[in-house]
């Protein structure tokens, strides 16, 4: 199979303490000097990342959250958009963190040289208003689903995910295809190997069970994704769809706040240049008879979508942020899947690949171009 | 005793009608009002030039997609409309209006204002999948008798400042039975009896029936009171805090959408309330792990701080939390105990100056002692 | 304050009268707000049309100015002059183009009055929105810093350097003159190279307003035209590096040859006796050309475009070294026989031809090939090659020499880093235009001379030298102040994100990363206000002056209304 | 130096592109300058050019503003029509006396609305565009010449063989038309020359096997470029004599190279856009480029070739070319190095002919005292140093009065003069 080095650990006391036990272990021997982690809120309600420098306090991590309230990405970039500091970091995120995480270090928002990226075979999230509606009661419904590898209950987006095991950081553990009470870490990069090698653990193991399971679920998951989008863009596609979609947005731009892709410090659409004089808004009402107000609702949606689309990694926050119930992710998916299908790029693969529309290249696009001919 | 008009009509046709008139006698350039969207798939607010379109309209649907005051500001944010617009808005958006007004965020001039007295809204969530229209009748009910729905919002169903203050016109709609029969108007102000010159129907001189107000407002008190309890017990100390705003992911969608929120770039948004890697280390220091991204409560209690005064607890913060966080009553807790050390009705009248940013020499003697 | 704008119409003789109806024009705009006058003339450009609107400004105690006549291209410099003189300030003014863009295209005349009325309504609603801006000016440091000491670096400090004009000269090596004292002769007119290369070490080391650094290398370059700060790495003495002020940049880092052993079908540094062009030239520069085994070579085979496809282009000079190597080899081994072996013969310019025509008649053999390659032969060396109808021939030889392609030097493309220009696809310094400034970069104050630039020979190469002097000579006099572009762009610090975007569009490197507060910075002195970071800016962060968001969107407004 | 008076105005002979430039950046210097130019425009051969390799720049584009720029610059004293009679003195202290002929139109009344072309009764061969299409006795030689002011061509404008019209006066709104306007004679004080005079290109009817002149479609290749520019005669279509459009095309290189005895180093790269430009019009048609060797030095300048390989034009390496009739079809005979002798037909040919010195070359080189090389280009004074240099010093020869080169090189060699004449070491 491919080249990537692994090794098989022995995780009697379950993945969760494990990894957690492993995270103690790396911050003893000095190789982290502090990790980033998902914990439960004190309410118990909800998970928040914190970044943890007390070893003490590595035991009330929670690797996989059953639910993502703030996408991982956007909270280690509030570490280190202003620079790398001195303390090495460990990351604990899902595939789609990880791969914004790494997104937003070619956008420049995050400074990953101190960090080591470390990613986990998702199983998918709850949407944060089913969890909320009866915390306890998800949880156990999240820890089971897990355990049959089944996805009903996840989000839309989580359940047509085709890349919830790329590696795409510096480590990975996976759980999928792994014997009992064992699972795999992946090693990347030399950041990984080196990690590893100071854990004491041996980089030889075969990796083929995990490559396998992988490979079936993603074809699977890759196959319900074609339908699903075919499905949505007939139910979307055209003006008038898009217009009804989005009649529901109060604009209240909770969508754009929550993607780690819009890191915009004042969006276009909050910005000056959206205020008009009350005679422009009266002209158009009168020459259209009447206009909602505020108008450009559908404008927005489709701004935002320009400006963030090749770099979207379908994480779904912006649909759980949307207080209207309005299918964001799922239509901005689908599209992102075909922008970046159009540079044959996949968002956040790898940091030396560059976004796209920010490299000039000659011979690019023809079919474009002979399109109107 | 103030001047009325009586059209013979249901009260939302009576208004419709005289919309209507104002537009064709060009009285007024534009109607800004809830309108439906694309058939009936959903409410929004409407600038509506053409009298044909009012047809869609519907003044007092029991829905507030986003604070019509945030708008009118928005309307008049450049300067003053040069032609004469008439707008339909809910108590609660027309004080979020004048408190506006008073920071220079919009004008009333040329802006004539129909309110009525209001029987509160359901949550804008509700009107997904249209359990709204499916509920009308019950709401209509309760309204004639001045009773509200157990599953308004909260912020309506405590609501106590149900009566318009500065409307040119208001309608009398709760507690009055026959509000599918008959529409009285009452024309408050000088612009308010202009606008309805030569208007069809009966004029007279009439009182807001204050008595059954009065009882109505007693009943959203025990309401209100019910709501502060339940918060006061949860909001206890630092503690306290933290539980009931742990869920908050920061999306600042209740800035965003909150009427007395103006500025262009929020504070909590600005360089100033970024971190570089030292501070975190130095901060790391002394408590050994932290909440990234911060600043979650003090995002929460800075805002409170900003615009607490202020507040007119219009619900809409608590349409737009993704993790329904009790915010509009936790605001109006904190709003209504300031505004009540400083006798201020936010939105109460426009010539009334923001306490916090006038000095009075002779004020908060109390505290000195 | 209170606006008052003043509209005059320009009837430019027939031009514009005959097809517009000014005196509809006239009153449809008189009553827009803000509009105190609006009035005809006749000839606004002519001498006595200026003096007009002079007058008009001062009597009516105009503020703002719209002119509707024609193409700013053609009198907007004449306008803005007319405002300064009216002590009103030239940027509020907007011209209305009613004649090549309406009156001249026009065929019917309601339309093309239609059209002016909307022109100058949009020219009218963007004056309103116009902010004075005032020239500006800044001190220039007349000294020159070049970098190279080859020929060109030494011919462009020759011109540059005076009293009032330091020029620091940087070279890498340890001697200056570069490849060109390799060369025993110069191909044009076959005298020594020595005689002009060496009298011009001589001048450049006795002028006193040359400070020479060899073994020193340029570490740092920043700041923009008329005040760059250089830092340079100064080898052999440790201390901190030597650090001084210029006001404009000359690179002539000159080239190198492509390595042949990049392609192995000629076999370079596998078998014996097959030497590159410059080796040979230092070989006979030593007067005696000998095989491995020290005895001279009985049959020579120069080979021509070694490397230019792997290179994708002509290195121009190949062809004509290549005859004078052949005439090298006659002068010194009488009856060596010399066979050149090329695709094209390239000889352009008037004394080549003949040169060609003249190496000929000494018996040297020119053979065409379409492919060619050298294998080993005992000790001497087969060239087997394809001539031009195809069929494959080969030929015994003794030794050969490879013409190898040219390219930019080794750290050319570190020195552009440093410097902050950019290079082209074949990593020669990127010129600002290829035909009418083609020792210019797009950074202005940084010139590009000789090899580095491209592919020439010695004489291109003095004419480029000269060339970058003339250009630092016209405009970075001493005493005389620069004068930057006022419409300049700003990027608001508070709204800034540090995403980048600006830097990676602005082709004048006008824009720095401050990397403490992670916000771009437009250097208001280098920007020369072409907006492409405004439009690249995702948040709007970037604004221009004279092009703000509410101007053009007012004037597109009123046009489309 | 000399410590004479040393007069710090330029005189430069020629305004094509290589004269403005050196003008434009002697006035950036705040030298004043004396631009001589033979004909009523400026831009020279250039602005005949619809296009420049190898970027494919619209030469317009490119030259317009420069041109611009030279009207509205207050340092530099245009003078059209005009011609050097006379020079005396040494570097830095020169007297110059011009010869202005008359152009009966005033410079600073007239503003090319051109309403005194139509009523002119004569009509006569466009020089300018090669003949190829008809002008008026007052004419400005193609729409967009700069500076736009007609002159009246008095050979054969009937007014001045005696006859009394006044029809383009009459039709002047501007009184603009002076027919008392005189030739004058202007002295001059400068410091230094710079020659620009610019080529000509040899004339095709000297080698009769080629066919131009005696067969309809056979062009040279500044007529092809007219034909081709969308200020031309033709607007830019490209159409045979009988109106047709052409289905085959030979492009034939190297034309009068030997008769020369050098390669004028352009020819192949204009050959090459030719090509570019029958592609781009008329994407079937069939093109065969006929070359000795292919000289295209230079970075940009091989991918600009290969490129135009890809549209399958025919490089075809040919000698011994010869353009003859077959019945009513033209054919090119021509033997490409396999012995045997090849035919094809052709609709139309086009002769790359080479460049040579300008008619009035060796005039000026006695007026100036400066020799000729043998070829009779200007000579340069030594070929080790710099190429600007002329046999007398404070005389500077720059583009193709030098030397056959491209625009690139005249340019630098425009700038390089004035880098001469600016520099202290001098």
């Amino acid at each position: 199979m491919s080249e990537l080095k692994g090794a098989v650990v022995s995780a009697r006391s379950g993945t969760k303490e494990t990894i957690i036990e492993l995270l103690e272990k790396a911050m003893d021997k000095g190789i982290f000097d502090g990790v980033i982690v998902p914990m439960k809120v004190p309410a118990g309600d909800s998970f928040a990342y914190v970044f943890v420098k007390d070893r003490s306090l590595l035991k009330e991590s929670f690797p996989l959250p059953p639910v993502m309230f703030v996408q991982g990405a956007k909270a280690v970039s509030s570490v280190t958009r202003l620079g790398e500091g001195n303390m090495k970091i460990a990351v604990i995120m899902r595939p789609c963190e990880v791969r914004a995480t790494i997104e937003l270090a070619k956008l420049n928002q995050t400074n990953i040289e101190n960090m080591t990226l470390i990613s986990i075979d998702c199983p998918g999230v709850l949407p944060t208003s089913d969890f909320l509606s009866n915390p306890e009661k998800s949880m156990k419904q999240f820890d089971e689903a897990v355990k049959k590898l089944d996805d009903k209950i996840m989000r839309p987006v989580c359940q047509i995910c085709d890349k919830s095991s790329m590696i795409a950081g510096d480590l990975h553990i996976g759980t999928l295809g792994a014997k009992k009470d064992t699972f795999f870490i992946i090693s990347n990069s030399q950041k990984g190997n080196n990690v590893v090698e100071k854990l004491g653990i041996k980089l030889k193991d075969n990796l083929d069970n995990w490559h396998n399971k992988v490979k079936g679920i993603s074809e699977e998951k890759h196959k319900k994704r074609k339908k699903a989008h075919k499905d949505l863009k007939s139910e979307v596609g055209g003006i008038d769809n898009l217009v009804e979609t989005f009649s529901h947005c109060i604009n209240c731009h909770n969508c754009m706040k929550a993607c780690p892709i819009c890191f915009c410090r004042l969006c276009y659409f909050d910005s000056d240049k959206v205020k008009h004089p009350s005679e422009d808004y009266l002209e158009r009402a009168e020459s259209k008879g009447s206009i909602r107000f505020l108008p450009d609702t559908t404008l927005f949606q489709m701004g935002r979508m320009m400006h963030m689309s090749h770099s979207c990694v379908s994480c779904g926050a912006c649909e759980d942020a949307c207080p209207m119930s309005i299918p964001v992710a799922q239509i901005f998916s689908m599209i992102a899947d075909e922008t970046q299908g159009l540079f044959d790029y996949i968002s956040g693969r790898s940091l030396d690949e560059p976004v796209p529309l920010t490299v000039y290249e000659e011979e690019e696009l023809h079919e474009v171009e002979d399109a109107n001919d | 005793m103030t001047k009325t008009l009586k059209i013979n009509k249901s009260t939302e046709q009576g208004v419709l009608e005289f919309l209507k008139f104002l537009l064709e006698s060009d009285k007024v350039n534009g109607v800004f009002i809830l309108k439906k969207i694309n058939g009936d798939e959903a409410v929004a607010y409407s600038l509506v030039a053409n009298p044909e379109d009012l047809k869609d309209a519907v003044p007092f649907y029991p829905l507030m997609p986003v604070n019509a005051g945030k708008l009118l500001s928005r309307f008049t944010l450049k300067g003053s409309t040069k032609k004469p617009v008439v707008a339909v808005v809910k108590p609660c958006e027309l004080r979020g209006f004048v408190e506006l007004i008073k920071r220079e965020q919009g004008n009333l001039e040329n802006l004539f204002i129909i309110s009525s007295t209001c029987g509160g809204v359901y949550p804008t969530k509700m009107s997904v999948d249209r359990t709204i229209e499916k509920n009308l009748s019950k709401y209509w009910d309760a309204v004639k008798r001045g009773e509200s729905p157990s599953d308004l919002r909260d912020a309506c169903r405590a609501c106590e400042e149900f009566i318009p203050y500065m409307a040119d016109i208001t309608v009398d709609l709760i507690g009055k039975s026959d509000i599918d029969k008959q529409c009285t108007m009452f024309l408050n102000t000088k612009r308010g009896e202009e606008l309805a010159k030569d208007m069809k129907g009966e004029f007279s001189e009439k009182e807001l029936d204050r008595k059954k107000l009065d009882e109505i407002c007693e009943r959203r008190g025990v309401e209100k009171k019910k709501l502060f309890d339940e918060i006061d017990a949860k909001m206890k100390g630092m503690e306290g805090l933290i539980n009931i705003f742990g869920r908050c992911i920061g999306c600042h969608g209740c800035m965003r959408v909150c009427p007395i929120c103006y500025c262009k770039l929020c504070e909590f948004e600005s360089p100033n309330s970024e971190y570089a890697p030292s501070d975190y280390e130095s901060e790391l220091g002394k408590r050994g792990a932290i909440r990234v991204p911060p600043g979650t409560i003090y995002y929460q209690l800075g805002r409170m701080t900003h615009i607490g005064i202020s507040c007119v607890a219009c619900g809409s913060c608590d349409d737009v939390c993704p993790v329904d966080i009790p915010i509009s009553i936790i605001f109006k807790r904190v709003g209504e105990s300031v505004q009540k050390l400083f006798k201020y009705v936010p939105g109460k009248d426009v010539e009334e100056k923001i306490p916090l940013i006038t000095f009075e020499k002779e004020e908060f003697t109390e505290v000195e002692e | 304050m209170e606006r008052k704008i003043g509209v005059y119409i320009c009837e430019c003789g027939p031009n514009i009268s005959e097809k517009v109806d000014i005196d509809k024009v006239i009153d449809a705009i008189s009553s827009i707000e803000d509009i105190s006058v609006v009035e005809k003339y006749k000839l606004l450009c002519s001498a006595d049309g200026k003096k007009f609107l002079e007058e008009q400004i001062k009597k009516q105690g105009l503020t703002h100015l719209v002119v509707a006549a024609c193409s700013p291209k053609e009198h907007e410099k004449t306008f803005m002059e007319v405002c300064e003189n009216a002590d009103i300030n030239p940027y509020l003014l907007q011209l209305a183009n009613i004649r090549e863009q309406c009156a001249w295209i026009t065929e019917d005349k309601d339309e093309a009055t239609k059209k002016a009325i909307r022109m100058i309504r949009a020219a009218i609603g963007r004056v309103r929105y116009h902010s004075p801006l005032d020239k500006k000016e800044i001190e220039s440091n007349p000294d020159v810093l070049v970098i190279g000491g080859g020929i060109a670096g030494i011919e462009a400090s020759l011109q540059l350097a005076n009293t009032d004009r330091k020029v620091y000269l940087i070279e890498k090596t340890s001697s200056l003159g570069g490849l060109v004292t390799n060369f025993e002769k110069n191909f044009l007119g076959m005298k020594p190279i020595s005689d002009t290369i060496d009298k011009k070490i001589q001048d450049v080391k006795n002028n006193k307003n040359i400070k020479i650094f060899t073994d020193a290398e340029v570490e740092e370059v920043i700041g923009f035209f008329g005040n760059f700060e250089i830092k340079l790495k100064n080898s052999d003495e440790e201390g901190d590096p030597i650090g001084f002020n210029v006001g404009a940049i000359v690179l002539a880092t000159g080239l190198t040859l492509f390595d042949p052993k990049n392609s192995l079908k000629y076999g370079y540094g596998e078998i014996d006796n097959i030497i590159t062009s410059l080796e040979f030239e230092k070989m006979n520069k030593t007067g005696k050309i000998s095989l491995k085994n020290g005895k001279p070579p009985r049959s020579v085979a120069i080979i021509h475009c070694v490397g230019r496809d792997e290179k994708g282009y002509c290195s121009e000079i190949c062809c004509m070294y290549s005859l004078k190597f052949a005439r090298y080899l006659k002068d010194k081994i009488p009856q060596v026989k010399v066979s050149n072996f090329y695709s094209d013969l390239c000889i352009p310019g008037k004394t080549h031809q003949k040169f060609y025509e003249q190496t000929k008649e000494k018996n040297v053999d020119l053979i065409r090939f379409t492919d060619v390659g050298i294998t080993k032969n005992k000790d001497q060396l087969n060239i087997n090659y394809k001539d031009e109808n195809g069929n494959k021939k080969s030929l015994l030889v003794d030794m050969a020499i490879l013409s190898s392609a040219v390219e930019p030097a080794t750290d050319a493309s570190k020195v552009a880093e440093i410097v902050g220009i950019s290079q082209d696809e074949k990593s020669f310094f990127a010129e600002a235009h290829e035909k009418i400034n083609p020792v210019s970069t797009s950074t202005e104050g940084i010139y590009i001379v000789g090899g580095a630039q491209g592919p020439k020979d010695i004489s291109s190469t003095l004419i480029q030298s000269e060339a970058a002097a003339g250009k630092i000579l016209s405009s970075l006099v001493p005493g005389r102040k620069i004068e930057p572009e006022v419409k300049v762009s700003h990027i608001s610090e508070s709204f800034c994100i540090g995403c980048k975007t600006c830097i990676s569009v602005c082709s004048y490197g006008a824009i720095t990363f401050d990397e403490a507060k992670k916000v771009s910075v437009v250097n208001e002195v280098i920007c020369r206000g072409c907006g492409n970071c405004v439009a690249a800016c995702p948040s709007g962060a970037a604004s221009i002056k004279h092009f703000k968001f509410n101007q053009i969107y007012q004037e597109l407004k009123e046009a489309v209304k | 130096m000399t410590e004479k008076k040393h007069n710090a105005d330029v005189l430069v002979i020629g305004a094509g592109i290589a004269g403005i430039e050196a003008s434009l950046m002697l006035s950036k210097a705040d030298r004043r300058v004396h631009l001589v130019e033979k004909t009523s425009y400026t831009g020279g051969t250039t602005i005949k050019f619809e296009e420049v390799f190898s970027n494919m720049e619209c030469s317009t584009c490119m030259i317009a503003p420069i041109q611009q720029e030279l009207l509205q610059d207050k340092n530099i004293n245009l003078l059209t029509l005009a011609e050097v009679e006379e020079v005396k003195g040494s570097f830095g202290d020169f007297t110059v006396k011009v010869n202005k002929k008359a152009r009966y139109v005033d410079m600073v009344n007239c503003i090319g609305c051109n309403a005194c072309f139509d009523p002119c009764p004569v009509s006569l061969k466009n020089e300018f565009e090669e003949g190829l299409s008809e002008r008026k006795a007052i004419y400005v030689p193609c729409a967009g010449a700069l500076p736009n002011i007609p002159m009246i061509d008095t050979e054969n404008c009937i007014r001045f063989k005696g006859k009394k019209c006044t029809a383009c006066q009459e039709a002047c709104m501007f009184e603009a038309i002076d027919y008392n306007q005189k030739d004058e004679k202007l002295e001059l004080k400068v410091g230094a020359i710079i020659v620009a005079t610019g080529f000509n290109i040899f004339d095709s009817k000297n080698l009769p096997k080629y066919g131009y002149g005696k067969f309809d479609d056979v062009y040279s290749a500044l007529e092809f470029e007219r034909l081709y520019a969308s200020n031309g005669p033709t607007e830019g279509n490209i159409v045979l004599k009988n109106g047709k459009t052409p289905k085959s095309i030979a492009i034939v290189h190297c034309v009068g190279r030997d008769e020369k005895g050098y390669c004028s180093s352009v020819c192949c790269m204009y050959s090459l856009k030719f090509s570019h430009y029958l592609k781009t019009k008329l994407p079937e048609i069939k093109i065969s480029e006929f070359y000795t060797d292919l000289c295209i030095p230079g970075k940009s300048h091989q991918k600009f070739y290969e490129k135009i390989k890809e549209t399958n034009v025919d490089m075809i390496r040919a000698s011994e070319i010869e353009v003859t009739k077959q019945g009513k079809e033209m054919v090119i005979k021509y033997n490409n190095g396999s012995g045997k002798k090849h035919t094809h037909s052709m609709d139309m040919i086009i002769l790359a002919p080479a460049i040579q010195p300008s008619d009035d070359a060796s005039k000026l080189a006695k007026t100036l005292g400066i020799d000729l090389d043998e070829y009779g280009f200007f000579q340069e004074k030594s070929l080790e140093d710099s190429s600007v240099v002329s046999s007398k010093p404070g005389i500077f020869i720059v583009g193709c009065a030098q030397g056959p080169k491209n625009i690139q090189d005249s340019v630098s060699q425009a700038i390089a003069a004035v880098g001469k004449i600016l520099s202290p070491s001098e």
